[in-house]
């Protein structure tokens, strides 16, 4: 029956096995096998991940398709998955990404294509097995082991400063889940689970919370990446490939806002409700700062970068503004708002780093300066990358409206200050989202050799408007991703609620 | 076929028109292109005219109807769908008119160019866009709306996207507009926040209640201890800072004008408008001429429940609108760029409208929006035109003598310029003229110096006007050789939808003023409180329309505009030194009117300049500065030198081994001793 | 008292059960045996040797795994203990060291410092940590410890035509025979005080009489001598220039087994002697544990030299291995046993792949030498990388559950979370140098193109540890509950 | 004499080895003798308390120390002569080429 199926596992392991597959098995030597198996693999990761929708009902707001085996009994660790209406779209994201991110390497990468294939496919296994996982240390194992393969990916193809960014994006990272390892070992150790549903219901005093809301805020914040912990990203961003960028920007960052919501709000709900503020200063200084920076940049993937942290200042924003909101419906609302931004934000930054990718490997540069005028030579470019960069600004129609029209509406309700503040990015959004198109796309050929570009091709195309078509459709009718996530985030509204409650 | 799926064809038609001319306009060609994009245009103005007319005429009942559920989650429910009413079918009947007149006219003024089809999409997809805004029954709609017509407008500013400065002009129209809907947003949360629901219904139904209430009990009310608002539960405050308390209604009302200010070009968002006109002419007669710039104008009429409640909000946009409807007027004299004195007189225009919202005329207001969609479309084709003609020049000072060479472009130009000017029996006159006598009778704050810009801005408004018809038409040839042997005629295609908007610039007046104005056309989409009812009196003095332009011979205004007229034929056509003589007298006006009150070199050096060095400050000092080279990499450097220095402990001595080996002994040994 | 035996008691004592014993009875006779195959034999490369040595280990392992013990005996006088502690130390060190040999056969085959010698002192040495596990009084320790000491100083010199393998001889030799001074005076203080050599004696004595200063004084010592033998800083000064300057197929050896064995010592001599001061020798173990996290991890940030470098980590992962026991539990113990026998299994990976990359006689020793290992041989590339990402504590490997372990431990002690927390920072270090050398793996071009070809025994060791790294770190299960079965008698 | 002499006096040894490793820069010979004074100073402890405890266990240690110091002493002199062969002297503060 194809329902009974282990489908997490699949979504985990077909890409894990996969990857492996192609770095040992046909390699660089028959790359024609690498890319078949890499192919293939993705499709039918693309299509666990359809099946994964019609498998999840959604319908209870509790985790579904649970898988359970003993993996380490001693320390009670167990592989226990688990889908909520808030992973399920990750997966899902996760999965589409993969495709395109294996299509777009076909063309743009140009040395040891195996790996990265299989740096792909095992970012993907990884990544699923982070939203899967139900066991606090499965979550964590996965989390980190994430890192390894990207930190090749940026390293091995990265631009010329790759091993700096990548180091540092390693250790940035490193640095907040060690803190997090640390704490969860010391809730497990109290529950005696590493059960997620387990800690999630531990009754915690007020100084653990603090303490263990700390590490996870370390962990999550410079995951998501929360200002002034966000410097990583901007130079990870820009010296890994396209494909490096287009996972990190689409899904990594998702991990931290991941990370808020399962662990952060219902394990430590009175420490959270005690500092919202202080997160939501940060992510208010995010979206008006890093606003002001992205204006500044130089390099097309350093701005794009500069605007993803201003994006997921709203994802933080909504999820943490639910401290200050007293009805459901408003923080309904807000976290609504954080995880569609999510959503949004991993199809339009995907997009946008892809259209720097296919501008990078015909002009070999990112300097804005050396661009101008693009849309002369490459028309369907320049039209599909209008609509990501006005996706990118917000444009209502597009997904990435969604988000931070229910974050601005619901912070509103806490206080309108918080909301004027966050509305500041429909001007700055807008301005270095439009500048950077003006630069770069409008304007005459800047020289023979953009004068002389060619259109993007089939393989290009089929990426863009893939996204393009997610973006559209994501703005013009949310309601069927509000349906999946609605009952699991009032489930989650109303344990912390109640755990807030029960503490007062 | 029900209304409902009549307003789905209005919608959508020119959407799918949109689409195909985009996607397939390569392989349809150019006249399929045109065929089908006009012919979807088209079945969407005569339903949208059947459905007005069935407002006009028939007093159909308001439709509100829920297309689908956009996002409904708990309590909330954000849907896309369409109310129908007297308001919106008169915007539908504007938008879809002007729209298929621009289409048509299209087809001759954008014959050269490669960007047909495109421009086809273009205005296709804008006209969807606009009939969303007007359309839509929420507030998230109407978003939706308002910032598809400022995409499309901005695509449209920068069609000729090779032209620095086209490209300039659109980014800077999109940001000025952001700025508003900044507000806009925050309005929205507002609603959202007093009202709880994103609907349009319950927030006038609320609205109603207050009006019905506190106009049933004034006296009650009126002794102070409970208001309408108070009663339910709408009398919210914010507060910025401590001790400072703003009324949410207000508060609301005056973000939701914000947002107003930016699309409909008040001062000082005005900016955009007049850079826009780098864009093709048929666009600046429809986007920035007939239906976007009124968007913020409708917006306001269709929350007029909400201002109604907001002395404070109405204060504020009587103040803007006067200021904008005589300074920039004054402005549009000292130009030279044909299209660009259309465009200031249109910032002109809309502060006029915005005036007559700001005291509560709002059917006055969107009345003379109607009116001003027709004879300002037709002006910006008329100039459109003669641009054509003149092979793109579009400097006054390199025309004249037109009107023998171009006929029906001099005539249609002649009705509107006196349509715009307010000539008795002209559309004009009627919806300005209301405007007018309402600021008289405002008690508003700010109505006074409201009145007295009004008054002013008639002699300024023929002044340009008329400046500028005789200027191009009349006089001697200032063209060169070249352009001045071909100068002819402009093709059919280009002059019909001249004829035919010049007939409602004429004569639009004679039918719908009357109910419009006076008759209630409007009174299922307009609230206005008693008290605030400026359009009262003009029963009075109304009569008929025809009665009402005989009694405009006898008010000061028309007095005025002759004098402006007059004033205009004496120095630029009769006298022309004397217009030389006045620059030089009165040259530091010239210059601050010339340098247009220095708005854009203020916004130019502060906001962006500021803004752009402000990034690369906070980008230098704080990101690179302080969290990289500081704590991040500062760190690491301080633990690499630690760690070197403690790399040289280990001597590579023996002696020193041992000593070290001796001292951790003494050290764990002392350490055992005091713990003990 | 026993001190008035006869003979005849002795031959009846004698006549007792020679089975708990009989590993490292056979490893003596076959190592004596082969000493005199080896005199005797012509074979240049040694090959018999070698191979009988890998058989002698093998029978000797399965020896243990067939009398594995289920209860724990005090046997001969008491002055050696057999219980599944002993057994599965003996049993991994046994392991460690047939891996070590693998490890070193190429190398000094390549180096003609091949003599049958070579790898008698590893199965002399092994019989001295066999010794030392089973150890159950203070002499009996110490003369395994001795037993095994002296070997390992012999084959630092075994390269003795190289400066830097004299110079670290006599380094470790004159530190270590400091350090069994500090033990034996610290030992002496011991027996003053309680008049017991025997760990259990000792033990009773604690029980029934409040610790005198002497004897806390005399514990010093004792954790001095162990702290040396672990490389724990401020005892750690031997460990990088012995490790740099030892022939590299003696530091793996090095590296690995001796410190399991010092772990056996450790639990011996601190829970089974010392259990009674049990809060002494922890504040003394977190001063350790703590400077050796702290200067481990600094000092090799700043290292260029590869071996130095692993040197360097491996006094840090003492300092976490030294969590385990700070936190005095069986779990504590076990977590410990763990971290220090998968540390062992990485660091003999570690060690090996120089060996690995070694060509001909030259040397490895730069961390730049491993350039574009990745790009020469992907596999063997991927798989040191497995090693040094195991070594910072990263999932899936092993060293992360090791890691995982230590701080559970600390955590349930209350008050020490701080400990957790210290060392939660440091490997934040820690993790910066190792992704250095995984950056100098894959990431730098390579200087020579050429394919490392390397023979079957290498790739053989570095197969089985890599591969054990990452196997363990899948299904870590297995060996925790073997860890934690090794305690069921404390 | 009282136990406390004796152990005083081989407190001494054990202080003059020590201090005598610490300080030595010259002759690794004089590093080998003060580990055998060093033993020498933990035998005559072990054997005063051997006396003191009327306990023989003691004493017979102090054979088993003696018996290894022997071993030590010939592995010691055997890395000497290496020591000596590769750098043609036996200087103490000649062996630095393992640092850092």
């Amino acid at each position: 029956m194809l329902t009974q199926i282990p489908i997490l596992s699949l979504l985990i392991w077909l890409p894990l096995i996969g990857g492996f597959l192609v770095l040992f098995g046909p390699g660089d030597k028959m790359l024609v096998w690498s890319q078949r198996i890499s192919l293939v693999i993705s499709i039918i990761v693309v299509f666990l991940c359809g099946l994964l929708l019609y498998m999840f009902s959604g319908a209870s707001g509790q985790m579904e398709l649970a898988e359970y085996a003993q993996w380490i009994p001693s320390l009670n660790i167990n592989y226990s998955l688990g889908v909520d209406g808030i992973a399920v779209p990750l997966i899902v994201l996760t999965g589409f990404i993969n495709l395109l991110v294996i299509i777009g390497a076909m063309g743009s990468i140009k040395f040891r294509r195996a790996q990265y294939y299989s740096a792909a496919l095992l970012l993907t296994g990884l990544m699923n097995g982070v939203f899967a996982a139900q066991d606090a240390i499965l979550f964590y194992v996965f989390w980190e082991a994430m890192l390894i393969p990207m930190f090749l990916m940026i390293g091995v193809w990265g631009g010329p400063n790759r091993i700096y960014a990548t180091i540092k994006f390693f250790l940035f990272t490193f640095f907040g889940s060690i803190f997090m390892l640390v704490g969860l070992i010391y809730m497990g150790a109290k529950a005696g689970s590493f059960n997620i549903a387990d800690l999630q219901k531990m009754p915690l005093t007020m100084f653990e919370q603090t303490w263990i809301f700390i590490a996870f805020v370390a962990a999550f914040a410079v995951k998501i990446p929360m200002v002034p912990v966000h410097t990583w990203l901007p130079d990870a961003h820009v010296e890994a490939p396209t494909g490096g960028s287009v996972i990190l920007a689409a899904i990594m960052l998702k991990m931290g806002g991941y990370g808020f919501l399962r662990f952060a709000l219902p394990i430590t709900p009175d420490a959270a409700n005690e500092y919202a503020w202080i997160l939501i200063a940060f992510s208010l200084v995010a979206i008006a700062y890093i606003g002001f920076i992205a204006l500044a940049q130089q390099d097309m993937k350093k701005l794009v970068a500069y605007s993803s942290i201003a994006h997921m200042g709203f994802v933080t924003l909504g999820i943490f503004i639910i401290f200050k909101l007293s009805n459901l419906d408003a923080s309904s609302m807000a976290v609504q708002g954080a995880m569609i931004q999510m959503i949004s934000h991993g199809l339009i930054s995907g997009a946008l780093f892809f259209s720097i990718g296919v501008l990078y490997d015909r002009v070999h540069s990112r300097d804005i300066a050396d661009y101008g005028g693009v849309v002369n030579s490459m028309p369907i470019f320049g039209a599909l990358m209008m609509l990501f960069v006005l996706a990118n600004a917000g444009l209502p129609g597009t997904s990435g409206f969604i988000g931070e029209f229910f974050v601005i509406l619901s912070s509103f309700q806490a206080d309108w200050r918080i909301a004027m503040v966050a509305a500041s990015t429909l001007i700055l959004g807008a301005a270095y989202s439009l500048w950077l198109y003006k630069r770069v796309i409008f304007g005459k050929p800047l020289n023979d050799t953009i004068e002389r570009l060619e259109d993007i091709n089939t393989r290009e195309k089929f990426i863009l408007i893939s996204l393009a078509l997610m973006i559209l459709a994501l703005g013009i009718f949310p309601q069927p991703l509000i349906e999946i996530m609605q009952p699991s985030i009032e489930g989650l509204l109303n344990l912390t609620q109640s755990k807030l409650e029960g503490a007062a | 076929m029900g209304i409902f799926n009549q307003l789905l064809i209005i919608v959508f038609a020119p959407l799918i028109g949109a689409l195909l001319a985009g996607f397939f306009g390569n392989k349809l060609g150019r006249v399929w292109t045109h065929r089908i994009a006009i012919s979807l245009v088209a079945t969407s103005f005569l339903l949208s005219l059947k459905i007005f007319l069935s407002y006009f005429y028939g007093s159909a009942e308001p439709l509100n109807q829920t297309l689908y559920h956009w996002a409904s989650f708990g309590n909330i429910s954000i849907q896309v769908g369409f109310l129908m009413d007297s308001l919106a079918a008169m915007m539908i009947v504007v938008v879809t008119f002007v729209s298929l007149m621009v289409h048509i006219y299209s087809i001759g003024y954008m014959q050269d160019d490669n960007g047909y089809q495109r421009f086809f999409s273009y205005i296709s997809l804008f006209t969807f866009s606009m009939l969303m805004l007007v359309m839509s029954n929420n507030f998230l709609q109407l978003f939706f709306g308002w910032e598809a017509v400022g995409v499309v407008s901005y695509l449209l500013i920068g069609f000729w996207f090779k032209k620095e400065s086209a490209i300039f002009a659109n980014m800077k129209a999109f940001l000025v507009n952001r700025v508003g809907d900044f507000g806009f947003l925050l309005g929205i949360g507002g609603i959202l926040y007093l009202f709880g629901s994103l609907d349009y219904a319950p927030v006038f139904e609320k609205m109603q209640q207050a009006k019905a209430m506190q106009e049933s009990a004034q006296g009650v009310l009126a002794s102070g201890e409970v208001t309408a608002l108070g009663a339910l539960g709408l009398e919210k405050t914010f507060s910025p800072w401590a001790g400072v308390e703003w009324s949410a209604i207000s508060f609301i009302c005056i973000c939701l004008f914000i947002g107003a200010m930016g699309k409909s070009a008040q001062v000082p968002l005005h900016v955009w408008l007049p850079d826009s006109m780098e864009g093709p002419t048929p666009i600046s007669a429809l986007i920035h001429a007939a239906t976007m710039v009124t968007a913020g104008v409708f917006l306001v009429a269709r929350m007029s429940p909400l201002f109604e409640f907001s002395e404070t909000a109405l204060a504020m946009i009587t103040i803007i609108g006067a200021i904008t409807a005589l300074f920039m007027g004054l402005i549009g004299i000292v130009q030279n760029d044909i299209k660009r004195i259309v465009a200031y007189s249109t910032l002109s225009q809309l502060g006029y409208m915005v005036v007559a919202l700001g005291v509560s005329a709002y059917s006055a207001a969107v009345f003379h929006l109607f009116t001003h969609a027709f004879f300002k479309a037709l002006l910006f084709l008329a100039a459109g035109s003669v641009i054509v003609a003149m092979h793109h020049e579009q400097d006054l000072r390199k025309m004249g003598g037109l009107r023998k060479y171009m006929p029906i472009t001099y005539w249609t130009s002649v009705i509107g310029t006196l349509a715009l000017i307010g000539t008795p029996f002209f559309a004009g006159f009627y919806s300005k003229d209301a405007i007018i006598s309402a600021v008289a009778e405002a008690q508003g704050w700010g109505s006074n110096f409201a009145y007295f810009a009004v008054m002013a801005g008639v002699v300024v408004t023929a002044l340009y006007s008329i400046r500028m018809l005789l200027l191009v038409f009349h006089g001697p040839q200032k063209m060169d050789e070249h352009t001045a042997s071909h100068l002819h005629e402009s093709p059919k295609v280009i002059t019909y939808p001249l004829l035919l908007l010049a007939v409602p610039s004429l004569a639009i007046g004679w039918i719908t003023a009357e109910p419009m104005l006076i008759g209630g056309y409007f009174d299922d989409a307009i609230m206005v409180l008693n008290e605030h009812n400026t359009l009262a009196h003009l029963k009075d003095i109304f009569g008929n329309a025809w009665a009402f332009a005989l009694h405009g011979f006898v008010t000061p205004v028309f007095w005025l505009l002759l004098i402006g007229a007059i004033a205009a034929w004496f120095v630029f056509a009769y006298q022309p030194q004397l217009a030389e003589l006045l620059a030089k007298v009165l040259m530091p006006i010239r210059k601050l009117l010339q340098n247009k009150y220095y708005f854009d070199q203020f916004n130019q050096k502060v906001f962006a300049k500021g803004s752009l060095g402000l990034g690369r400050f906070l980008w230098r000092y704080g990101d690179k500065a302080i969290i990289d080279d500081g704590i991040v990499n500062g760190s690491a450097h301080g633990v690499r030198k630690l760690a070197d220095k403690a790399r040289k402990l280990q001597s590579g001595y023996l002696n020193h081994y041992a000593l070290v080996m001796l001292i951790g002994l003494m050290v764990l040994i002392g350490y055992l001793y005091l713990r003990n | 008292m026993e001190t008035t035996l006869s003979l005849a008691q002795v031959i009846t004592n004698i006549n007792h059960d020679f089975w708990p014993l009989f590993p490292e009875l056979f490893l003596l006779s076959a190592a004596s045996i082969l000493l005199m195959i080896d005199v005797f034999s012509v074979d240049m490369d040694r090959k018999l040797s070698y191979n009988l040595a890998q058989f002698i280990l093998l029978v000797t392992g399965i020896i243990i795994v067939f009398q594995f013990p289920t209860s724990q005996d005090f046997l001969y006088h008491r002055h050696f203990i057999h219980d599944p502690l002993s057994a599965t130390l003996k049993i991994s060190m046994v392991v460690l060291t047939s891996i070590a040999l693998m490890f070193a056969r190429p190398y000094i085959l390549q180096r003609r410092i091949l003599r049958g010698e070579y790898y008698l002192l590893h199965l002399f040495s092994l019989l001295g940590m066999m010794l030392l596990v089973s150890g159950s009084s203070l002499l009996s320790l110490y003369l395994g410890l001795e037993l095994m000491s002296l070997c390992l100083y012999a084959l630092v010199a075994m390269n003795r035509r190289d400066k830097l393998s004299a110079e670290a001889a006599v380094k470790y030799f004159v530190m270590g025979a400091i350090a069994s001074g500090f033990i034996l005076y610290g030992i002496s203080f011991v027996y003053g005080v309680t008049g017991q050599i025997h760990l259990a004696d000792i033990a009773a004595f604690l029980n029934d009489n409040e610790a005198s200063l002497t004897l806390r004084f005399a514990l010093v010592f004792i954790v001095t001598g162990l702290a040396f033998k672990f490389g724990a800083v401020p005892f750690q000064m031997w460990v990088p220039d012995v490790y740099h300057g030892a022939p590299t197929s003696t530091t793996v050896f090095l590296a690995s087994a001796p410190k399991v064995a010092a772990f056996g010592l450790a639990i011996r001599i601190l829970v089974f002697g010392f259990a009674g001061v049990l809060v002494d020798w922890q504040n003394l173990l977190i001063i350790l544990a703590v400077s050796s996290m702290l200067v481990g991890n600094l000092v090799a940030l700043a290292q260029t030299n590869i071996k130095r470098l692993l040197a360097y980590s491996a006094i840090a992962h003492i300092g976490y291995f030294l969590l385990g026991l700070i936190a005095g539990n069986t779990q504590g113990y076990a977590a410990s046993l763990f971290y220090i026998l998968t540390y062992a299994i990485t660091a003999l990976g570690g060690f090996g792949c120089l060996i690995y990359m070694a060509k001909g006689r030259q040397e490895v020793d730069r961390i730049d030498d491993l350039k574009g290992l990745g790009q020469r041989n992907p596999w063997a590339g991927l798989l040191v990388s497995f090693l040094f990402l195991s070594m910072a504590g990263l999932p899936p490997f092993v060293g992360f559950w090791a890691k995982l372990e230590v701080i559970k431990a600390v955590l349930n002690v209350d008050g020490l979370i701080w400990l957790a927390l210290v060392a939660a920072f440091m490997s934040i270090i820690g993790l910066f140098y190792y992704l250095k050398v995984v950056k100098v793996i894959f990431f730098d071009k390579a200087e020579v193109e050429t394919r490392i070809r390397a023979e079957r025994s290498l790739r053989l060791g570095l197969g089985i540890t890599s591969i054990a790294v990452i196997a363990l770190g899948l299904f870590p299960t297995q060996l925790l509950e073997f860890c934690q079965k090794a305690f069921q008698y404390i | 004499m009282s136990l406390t002499h004796y152990l005083v006096v081989s407190a001494i040894l054990f202080s003059i080895s020590v201090i005598g490793i610490v300080i030595n820069r010259k002759n690794v010979i004089t590093l080998l003798m003060c580990i055998e004074l060093m033993l020498l100073a933990v035998n005559t402890n072990f054997i005063a308390f051997s006396r003191y405890l009327d306990d023989a266990t003691g004493q017979i240690f102090v054979f088993f120390i003696l018996t290894v110091a022997a071993a030590e002493a010939a592995i010691g002199l055997a890395i000497l002569v290496v020591l000596f062969r590769t750098h043609r002297n036996i200087d103490v503060a000649d062996l630095k080429g393992l640092k850092g």
